[in-house]
């Protein structure tokens, strides 16, 4: 073995503050907010703390990994004590495979979003560091929370920070972005909140086991078609907010107009990890019979983002489309319901959030040299920042999905696993690898290499300083690391799987049936009603 | 006897009030207000309210209806003219006001046998009567008037009080 | 003897004229009269009212009446305050035209 | 003398009032009346104090059963009292020694609340009609209170004149009400009307007379379409005035409502619920549509008022004493978070108002950033995000509507808040956006002492019902209890 | 016996030289570079060389594992190495060549201020090319596939301030994409019917079932084939080779030529075992073979441009390749490939050496009598050109004529088109010959008669000189021997190379296919010719390869004049052999132009703008109308207001009193 230490597997029951760890990860940052209210606005004490209490928070994070038991399936460092006396509302939070590395990610990012801010922001610094806190802890609660209610108030939490960032901190059309942000996620929200309602109406209790179990065993008669009624309610909140293909009409405008810091956690892993959760884990069947339409949807949108990335002039718009293909990636993963496909789900929730925080990164530190996100001004950079030009390359090829990068373990795994559920389907995504390379070569290439232009040669060339090699090198060497380690992150990832009720092997049931050449239609998942088959259309 | 006093004073009242509507000066709907009241204290007392018609001759048509034509002399309002602020009174308001009274009376009439008649000399409401119930169920209400005639003190004085 | 029916249908009368009045008369004086107009109106169907329950339960009922006693201090009250709004209104806008005061709108 | 402490709260404001007014009568012309207010505070913290000493009351009725004292009543004294003081505190940083009437408001303020307080606890039907009178004469007169500005007397006279058209209605009913019943005791109308239901001899008064209580209730809570004084009153109205008006008044007629609805009347539930539940569609839908449009800041929270009035309604709908303890916890939170915000208001634009657009709020949190932040935060409870006070009391609600198969109303209701969202969100954007050119926010004043101390307490009341609202909760429940008997479920 | 020969170390050392050139490089003095870069070409070449010492000794196929890489349920992908015959011999070549073309860049590069850049990439290509060869498994593979196309990428990109070499690197990687496409779609096919894409799993899965015929192995192999064709460079996907002569010289020797294009046939001789089980999709591959390779072989009649003619020759010599394993001989296509690569890149470092010497002038119209002034790079040249041109006994004659000889077995047609091609091979391979090695030096009358064709050119041609030529040109000189020594090195291996396979019919053994036989032998053994069709078909071939060098000698030697008056009298063909075909307006009319419109005007207008924001703006709107509506009620009048109430009132008492209520909500 190369690797040994790969194995490695800590059996730990009496390990410190194991008890209470997630509680602290959740609220650091709240607590670092409230300090950071009082703190002097002058200099840059300010950003120096923040700093201080996300890096905290970061490594207070790593605790998960080291001690979670992979073995083991459902929840760990469970904290469960009751809230609100009635309605019945614990404060239930809780961690298994699923949102373990999610949360890891959201914390590690909250260091960088610092860092890339550190300069950029240079107004209203308290506002700012006090909401971006705020919003660390609201992510981190929406993948702890394992009450409804709990959740559902952590989900909302991460809203506002957001749309108040936005607002403030957007160059020319940053109210207009922000409200169009809120309404779309908030008014589908509302009528998740109507289904949270009803399930506790029905179930008299918020927990998610519980829900769980009661919903399996269908002890709360609901009838059929109210219960695809509430699932879709949950799916239509979370797919905005992801978003998927026609829900994203909010994206491009907020990832242009968003501080980098927030554009980086505007998208995807928020919407995915609760798919997950919610819609595998509370309504499966509904799932399956929904299926086969968020299935289109995501190809549509894998190809929709690439084609129209591939139009852009500015970068962050670019890049917002990309975000949006990447993420149908995730999409397709999740409803062809192959083990693999989830997984690779789930890995490429993390690459998104990784590769596309560390774009924006990059062009944010173009911007802050040259004043514009408008690639066709740029040209020929290579040249003078050699350094950034490689680390942009190098961030390119890990979202296009160059072997050995995260990108293409994510890809691979959903497009292999989905494959054998709807060959036609998968192929089509898969031509999503083409598209993808050609915006982002273009990208590289007009910003990077050719004469450089007259915007370029005006300005003087100073590659990265420290403060922004610090920034980058963690995200690319993560970036390897995983594509390179995969099983360290997938053994996690897939305890957390195996929870949902799939038909686990995929592959083996194809290899059963391989006589008759290709996959033939009846390994769609299990029973499709009727509405659902007739969205299809012709994907059989 | 009492049917045609209820049809004369009922008579007036009605009158009186169209009347209220239909004059243009304040005065004289300050006037026809007066008649209404003093009629329908003749009415009180057909049904036996002896204290509660003298009430409202002294109160009403008294010290009230004197209230408003003082007020009207002291801003000497002149004859009201048409003007036409308002579509909505007359489309929605006035059918409004039809079927408000065309409710009524259809639900008044249609169980008139649940009232029964009234007959003249019966139940005569003495002051003694009020006053009994007055000071004792209704001691708090009548308490917590003075607070009210406070307010309304306070407000007049703090309302029409000369700016300087 | 008159049914007390005719009574009530004297107040609902009295009670939509004032209602009617409100809506017609342009001077807010007058308007403010057709409110008092209404309040009559109810203090007959009171009186009624509590005449019949006398007659229901075979002995005087003065609840109603002193609902009645009430209804009239409290106009004398509002008729205190209203007038006086009134004159603040005359003051601030010199008009005692309803349709004039409406500054404020939509 | 032991009925005394059953009404001791409204006993201290009382006192306290006139000894405010006495005060002031005694001061010479020139000095400053700003130490009434605090009089007035002290006067508010007794009554307070009071309704809370109350709880340990053994609950019953006093007076001759005019007044009873109970955990609900308890539970709206106390709400009352607390908005009294916040408004107290408001007004004392509105005003400017100069301000005329300053004694005279603040007596005035205090009786009102004694009003409100009463009709809380009234059984009586006739004293709540004089409570009611209390409250609305008292508040016409605060808002004719700016006697400078055309809009203020305006505003007084239109809500002079439609408020008595609409007590002329609610009186009706009550006579049509004791027609059928031939008693005014809430108690003695329930026991008449179960009878006559079991008789199966229910008279058509008791409809109708319902439904005119009704729109008379519905015009004092501003409950479309019943609502359409609200947005002129309060835009014409000093903001301190607004402040306690927008809620003290309206908390008491809900409490009357529960009271006729679910105490005197719950055998006709079939009639007044759905009744409700169109004013609660209408109310939500038109409050949230109308304020889409505002400019004017007061305005827009105006319609924003009938659109919580609206949601309160629904809790009514619930026809379960969940929904009761719902609609009372939502009053609670509806009324820190609004008072709160018109705390913010009336300082940024003082007793005359000078500003009032919400593009004039356009970079406060330049001129000010702790009145943008609280500001932002009182938005954000109104819009309904959760660890707020407004998002608790909504979701308590539309739970409440839901648990009893108001499937529709939730839908509708949740939908509305999303739509509300966009115009609160609108002020925030605002408050957080560069100020345009010489704004006149920028020239705000530093907060005073008593403005500061006005919004913690909102802002703390309106964090701690989000975050840990057990006790209020609880309170609210109890309050529900006392329907146990007469509500359905 | 397993034996650890640290195979994981053969791909990581150039890898470690990438790491630190490309870290470190930038400040690093020269010499450290170069070291360094060597260093990492060399101890590959060591190990191979060791492992080949004791190859005898081992058990084949040699699979070392070194842990898992992706693993999801049931599948899993491990980094693992296997060594066979056929890699083994892979790894010869790549190492072999590429330490020599390592050494020529040392002298080839010298002025370039990129240098490190350079052989950090170098050393990049190795490993990842090294990665490709080594693999157990498809999708280690599939890391190498890709890790070479980022590689070439970055190499033909290497002068990034030209955008035609920008250019020339993104088509050459999305091209080289949609050949991945096919390979990743055939991976996951594996996947779905065999679970595994382990080599050993997979074929033997196959192997175990008989039966298995056509069905999704077709499909299987037709995916692997697009792949290939990515690769290497066939039709249709061989547009991006002709562009990637953007690059250095000698990366267009190692890369597209010698090594990285022949990944396809490597890759296709591996999966043969899939290939042998679908005769439809052998004959496809042997289609495009043979048409890639007369195709190819045409337009370099006409090319001017000294590396573009061989750029196309690389292509048709692929197709060679191509055409042998669509006949199933295996063998003989890795045969030609590995000749392929010692005659081919010999002839890139050749003409750069000439490119060289000409401070950079790659217009062989400004070339000629070459000759004397630069005698090594002439001989070794010759050679090249000999045995490119299948003259016996040379490396190319020999491979070349196994592929036509097993072609002939299998098909006459296929057989008589590969001829035709040998003759055309040979034709403007001497064309090349001549006009750079024969006659007058032509370098100001060319400048004076091509003008737009120079200035095209000179836009093309490396920047270093592109600097030069703007002052006084160097007088035309020899190259340093640390650039010849390895043209020497590689001519005498064209030379020699073929005794390697020396076929039965010349009394050889025919060695290398028997070497190779235990890998790529088929099940279905190849009708055994008679030594003396063999030997006919030998003589056939030189002819033709005889006749071709004779055309070149009468029309660019004897009768310099000729070429230009054919050209008009043969306008029509002459204008499309010399703009190829327009094969890449063609694909530029047909593919990209649609696409980009699609994307920018139908999806990014009209849908993104039009529905999607258009729809939420819309749904404001409505709103804020409602709003206006609701407004309207209040128009401020207080009597409007009694009116609005009235009504409502009326309608509340009716609809109470009738009792209408209860009817008029859903609950």
């Amino acid at each position: 073995m190369l690797f040994p230490w790969l194995q490695l597997q800590v059996p730990e029951n009496d390990v410190p503050l194991t008890d209470h760890i997630l509680t602290l990860i959740t609220f650091v940052p709240t607590a670092g907010a409230i300090v950071v209210a009082f703190l002097p606005r002058k200099g840059r004490a300010i950003q120096a703390f923040t700093l201080l209490v996300t890096l905290a928070t970061f490594v207070l994070s790593l605790h998960l990994p080291a001690h979670f038991n992979y073995a083991q399936r459902g929840f760990q460092f469970q904290e469960n004590q009751p809230w609100i006396a009635s309605p019945a509302i614990r404060y239930h939070l809780g961690v298994d495979g699923l949102s373990l590395w999610l949360i890891v990610l959201a914390t590690f990012l909250g260091p960088i979003g610092v860092l890339v801010s550190w300069r950029a922001i240079d107004t209203h610094t308290k506002e700012f560091y006090f909401l971006f806190l705020l919003q660390q802890t609201a992510m981190i609660g929406v993948f702890a929370a394992l009450d409804l209610f709990l959740y559902y108030g952590f989900w909302e939490l991460s809203l506002v920070p957001m749309a108040i960032l936005i607002a403030m901190f957007g160059p020319n059309r940053g109210r207009q972005a922000a409200i169009k942000f809120f309404l779309y996620t908030f008014i589908p929200s509302a009528l998740f909140l109507v289904a949270i309602l009803y399930l506790y109406a029905k179930a008299g209790t918020f927990d998610f086991a519980q829900l769980q179990t009661l919903l399996a065993n269908g002890d709360l008669g609901i009838a059929p078609h109210v219960l695809s009624w509430l699932s879709l309610a949950f799916l239509v909140a979370f797919a905005v907010k992801v978003p998927v293909f026609p829900l994203h009409g909010w994206l491009s405008d907020v990832i242009q107009e968003a501080p980098v810091a927030m554009a980086m956690v505007v998208a995807g892993k928020l919407g995915l990890y609760s798919i997950f959760r919610f819609n595998l884990g509370l309504f499966p069947a509904q799932a399956r019979a929904i299926a086969p339409l968020m299935i289109v949807l995501a190809v549509i949108g894998i190809l929709y983002g690439a084609l129209v990335a591939l139009a852009q002039t500015d970068m962050k718009r670019l890049i917002a489309y990309s975000i949006l293909g990447n993420l149908s990636f995730c999409i397709l993963g999740i409803f062809c319901f192959a083990i693999a496909g989830l997984n690779g789900a789930v890995f490429q929730t993390l690459n998104e959030g990784l590769t596309g925080s560390a774009l924006l990164v990059l062009v944010s530190f173009l911007y802050e040299r040259y004043r514009t996100y408008d690639m066709s001004l740029y040209g020929g950079l290579a040249a003078r920042l050699p350094m950034l030009a490689t680390l942009f390359v190098v961030t390119s090829l890990a979202l296009i999905g160059l072997p050995l990068f995260n990108g293409f373990v994510g890809e691979f795994l959903v497009l292999s696993g989905s494959f054998p559920v709807h060959p036609a389907w998968v192929a089509a995504a898969t031509t999503g690898v083409i598209l993808s390379a050609s915006y982002m070569l273009w990208m590289v290439q007009r910003i990077f290499y050719g004469k450089q232009s007259s915007l370029v040669l005006n300005r003087p060339a100073f590659d990265l300083n420290f403060r922004e090699h610090i920034t980058l090198w963690p995200m690319a060497i993560l970036m390897l690391t995983m594509g390179v380690l995969s099983p360290y992150w997938i053994k996690g990832i897939q305890s957390g799987i195996l929870q949902f009720p799939i038909d686990v092997t995929q592959t083996t049931v194809v290899a059963q049936r391989h006589a008759h050449g290709f996959v033939s239609t009846h390994m769609l998942p299990a029973p499709t009603p009727a509405d659902a088959q007739k969205l299809m259309g012709g994907v059989q | 006897m009492h049917l045609a006093l209820f049809i004369i004073f009922a008579g007036l009242c009605v009158a009186g009030a169209l009347n209220l509507l239909l004059q243009r000066h304040p005065i004289n709907s300050a006037l026809s207000l007066i008649v209404v009241m003093s009629s329908l204290a003749v009415l009180y007392l057909l049904l036996g309210a002896e204290f509660l018609a003298a009430a409202q001759v002294i109160v009403y048509s008294g010290a009230i209806m004197v209230l408003f034509t003082f007020v009207i002399m002291l801003l000497n309002a002149g004859k009201e003219e048409r003007t036409h602020g308002s579509k909505l009174a007359y489309v929605a308001g006035f059918p409004g006001a039809a079927a408000l009274l065309g409710l009524l009376t259809f639900i008044f009439l249609s169980h008139s046998s649940d009232y029964g008649n009234a007959r003249l000399g019966e139940y005569l409401a003495t002051t003694s009567d009020l006053s009994r119930v007055l000071f004792t169920d209704l001691l708090l209400p009548f308490e917590v008037t003075s607070v009210l005639i406070l307010i309304a003190i306070l407000g007049a004085v703090a309302l029409a009080r000369k700016e300087h | 003897m008159v049914p007390i029916a005719y009574y009530l249908v004297l107040s609902a009368v009295l009670f939509s004229i004032g209602v009617a009045a409100f809506l017609i008369k342009r001077n807010i004086i007058t308007v403010f009269m057709s409110i008092e107009l209404m309040l009559n109106g109810v203090n007959l169907a009171f009186i009624a009212f509590s005449r019949q329950w006398s007659q229901v339960h075979h002995q005087l009922q003065v609840n109603g009446q002193i609902f009645v006693f009430f209804v009239m201090v409290v106009a004398a009250a509002e008729a205190a305050v209203g007038l006086a709004i009134i004159i603040a209104v005359f003051r601030a806008r010199n008009t005692l035209n309803v349709d004039h005061v409406d500054l404020m709108k939509l | 003398m032991n009925d005394a402490l059953y009404i001791l709260p409204e006993i201290a404001l009382t006192f306290s009032g006139i000894i405010v007014m006495l005060a002031d009568a005694t001061m010479p012309k020139s000095a400053d009346r700003k130490p009434l207010g605090w009089l007035a505070a002290l006067g508010t913290l007794a009554a307070l104090a009071a309704s809370l000493w109350q709880y340990q009351l053994p609950p019953g009725t006093a007076y001759y059963g005019v007044v009873q004292t109970d955990a609900f009543s308890v539970f709206f004294h106390v709400l009352i009292a607390g908005i009294l003081l916040a408004s107290v505190l408001i007004t004392l940083d509105a005003v400017t020694p100069e301000t005329e009437g300053l004694g005279e408001l603040f007596a005035l303020m205090q009786f009102g609340a004694v009003g409100m307080m009463l009709m809380s606890s009234a059984v009586e039907l006739l004293l709540v009609f004089v409570a009611l009178e209390i409250s609305s004469i008292s508040t016409y007169i605060m808002a004719g209170y700016r006697r400078k500005s055309g809009k203020s007397p305006e505003s007084a006279l239109k809500y002079f004149l439609l408020g008595s058209f609409a007590t002329a209605f609610f009186l009706y009913g009550i006579a049509l009400i004791f027609g059928a019943t031939g008693t005014t005791r809430i108690s003695a109308i329930a026991a008449a009307v179960s009878h006559a239901v079991a008789g199966n001899h229910l008279s058509p008064l008791l409809t109708i007379g319902l439904a005119m209580v009704i729109i008379g209730l519905g015009f004092k809570v501003s409950a479309a379409p019943f609502h359409v004084w609200t947005p002129d009153v309060y835009e014409g109205a000093p903001s301190p005035v607004v402040a306690l008006m927008s809620t003290g008044p309206k908390a008491a007629a809900f409490a009357v409502l529960l009271r006729i609805a679910y105490g005197a009347l719950p055998q006709l539930h079939d009639h007044w619920v759905p009744i409700l539940w169109w004013l609660a569609v209408l109310s939500m839908t038109i409050g949230n549509l109308g304020a889409l449009r505002q400019r004017n800041i007061k305005r827009m929270l105006a319609y924003s008022s009938i659109a919580h009035a609206g949601y309160i309604l629904v809790a009514f709908t619930a026809l379960s004493s969940e929904g009761i303890a719902a609609a009372s916890f939502y009053a609670v939170s509806y009324a820190a978070m609004n008072v709160g915000i018109f705390a913010i208001i009336s300082h940024t634009g003082g007793y005359d108002d000078h500003i009032t657009l919400i593009d004039d709020y356009r970079g406060l949190a330049y001129a000010s950033p702790v009145l943008a932040a609280s500001m932002a935060f009182f938005l954000i409870s109104l819009i309904g995000i959760p660890f707020t006070g407004g998002f608790f009391g909504k979701f308590y609600v539309f739970s409440a509507a839901l648990h009893s198969g108001m499937i529709w109303l939730t839908i509708i209701g949740l939908i509305n808040s999303g739509i509300a969202a966009f115009y609160y969100l609108r002020v925030v954007a605002a408050l957080y956006s560069e100020p345009t050119g010489p704004a006149p926010v920028l020239g705000v004043s530093r907060p005073s002492f008593p403005l500061l101390l006005a919004v913690f307490l909102t802002a703390a009341a309106t964090l701690v019902l989000g975050i840990v609202p057990g006790n209020v909760l609880s309170a609210a429940r109890a309050a529900a209890q006392i329907y146990a008997s007469s509500s359905i479920r | 016996m397993t034996t650890d020969l640290h195979l994981w170390l053969i791909p990581l050392v150039p890898l470690a030289g990438f790491l630190v050139n490309g870290l470190l490089g930038r400040k690093a003095p020269k010499p450290v570079v170069t070291a360094v870069a060597l260093i990492g070409a060399l101890i590959p070449m060591l190990q191979v060389s060791a492992i080949v010492t004791k190859f005898s000794s081992l058990t084949l196929p040699h699979i070392e594992n070194l842990g898992t890489w992706i693993t999801a349920g049931s599948f899993h992908a491990d980094f693992s190495f296997q060594l066979d015959q056929l890699t083994l011999v892979m790894l010869c070549v790549i190492t072999g060549v590429g330490f020599l073309i390592h050494l020529y860049s040392v002298g080839y590069m010298a002025e370039e201020e990129g240098y490190w850049r350079f052989f950090a990439y170098m050393n990049l290509f190795l490993f990842f090319m090294l990665t490709l060869v080594l693999a157990e498994n498809f999708l280690l593979m599939f890391v190498g596939w890709e890790g070479v196309g980022l590689a070439s990428y970055l190499l033909i990109g290497f002068w990034f301030q030209r955008d035609s070499a920008a250019n020339a690197g993104k088509k050459a990687f999305i091209v080289n994409r949609i050949g991945d496409f096919g390979f990743l779609l055939a991976m996951f096919l594996l996947i779905a019917h065999l679970g595994t894409l382990s080599f050993t799993r997979v074929f033997g899965q196959i192997g175990a079932h008989p039966a298995w015929q056509g069905g999704f192995l077709t499909a299987v192999a037709l995916f692997l084939v697009l792949g290939a064709t990515g690769k290497s460079a066939q039709i249709p996907l061989y547009v991006w080779l002709p562009d990637a002569m953007e690059g250095p010289t000698p990366v267009s020797a190692l890369i597209h030529a010698a090594t990285m294009v022949t990944a396809g046939v490597y890759m296709i001789a591996r999966a043969h075992v899939i290939f042998d089980r679908s005769p439809f999709a052998l004959s496809t591959v042997a289609i495009i073979g043979v048409a890639t390779a007369f195709f190819a072989a045409t337009i370099g009649l006409v090319q001017t441009d000294i590396k573009r003619v061989l750029a196309y020759s690389t292509i048709s010599q692929l197709g060679y390749m191509f055409l042998a394993c669509g006949v199933a001989a295996y063998s003989a296509g890795i045969f030609h490939l590995v000749t392929h690569a010692f005659f081919k890149a010999l002839l890139f470092l050749a003409a750069g050496s000439v490119i060289h010497a000409l401070s950079g002038e790659q217009d062989m119209r400004a070339m000629g009598g070459l000759r004397k002034k630069i005698p090594i790079t002439f001989w070794t040249m010759t050679a090249a050109v000999l045995a490119i041109s299948g003259a016996p006994p040379l490396a190319g004659f020999v491979s070349k004529d196994e592929i036509l000889y097993q072609t002939f077995l299998t098909s006459k047609l296929l057989w008589s088109i590969g001829l035709l091609t040998a003759g055309l091979t040979s034709f403007y391979m001497f064309r090349l010959w001549y006009l750079t090695f024969f006659g007058e030096s032509r370098a100001h009358t060319a400048a004076a008669h091509h003008e737009e064709d120079l200035a095209a050119v000179h836009a093309r041609s490396d920047t270093k000189v592109v600097l030069e030529t703007e002052h006084a040109a160097h007088p035309v000189h020899e190259s340093p021997w640390v650039m010849l020594g390895p043209l020497v090195i590689l001519a005498i291996l064209s030379v020699i190379g073929g005794f390697m396979g020396w076929p039965e019919a010349f009394g050889g053994s025919n060695w290398f296919s028997r070497f190779l036989d235990p890998v790529v032998a088929t099940g279905n053994a190849a009708p055994a010719g008679d030594s003396h069709l063999e030997f006919l078909l030998a003589l056939v071939s030189i002819a033709v390869a005889f006749f071709g060098w004779l055309t070149a000698h009468i029309l660019y030697y004897a009768k310099p004049a000729l070429p230009a008056r054919l050209a008009t009298q043969l306008r029509v063909f002459y204008s499309l052999l010399k703009n190829k075909y327009w094969v890449d307006e063609i694909y530029g009319v047909l593919i990209v132009g649609p696409i980009l419109f699609i994307a920018r005007w139908v999806l990014g207008v009209l849908i993104d703008r039009g529905v999607i924001d258009g729809g939420t703006l819309t749904a404001g709107y409505t709103a804020q109308g409602f709003g206006a509506l609701v407004a309207r009620i209040q128009s401020g009048n207080i009597r409007s207001y009694a009116g609005w109430l009235a009504f409502f009132a009326a309608l509340l008492l009716a609809v109470s009193y009738f009792g209408w209520t209860s009817h008029f909500y859903l609950r």
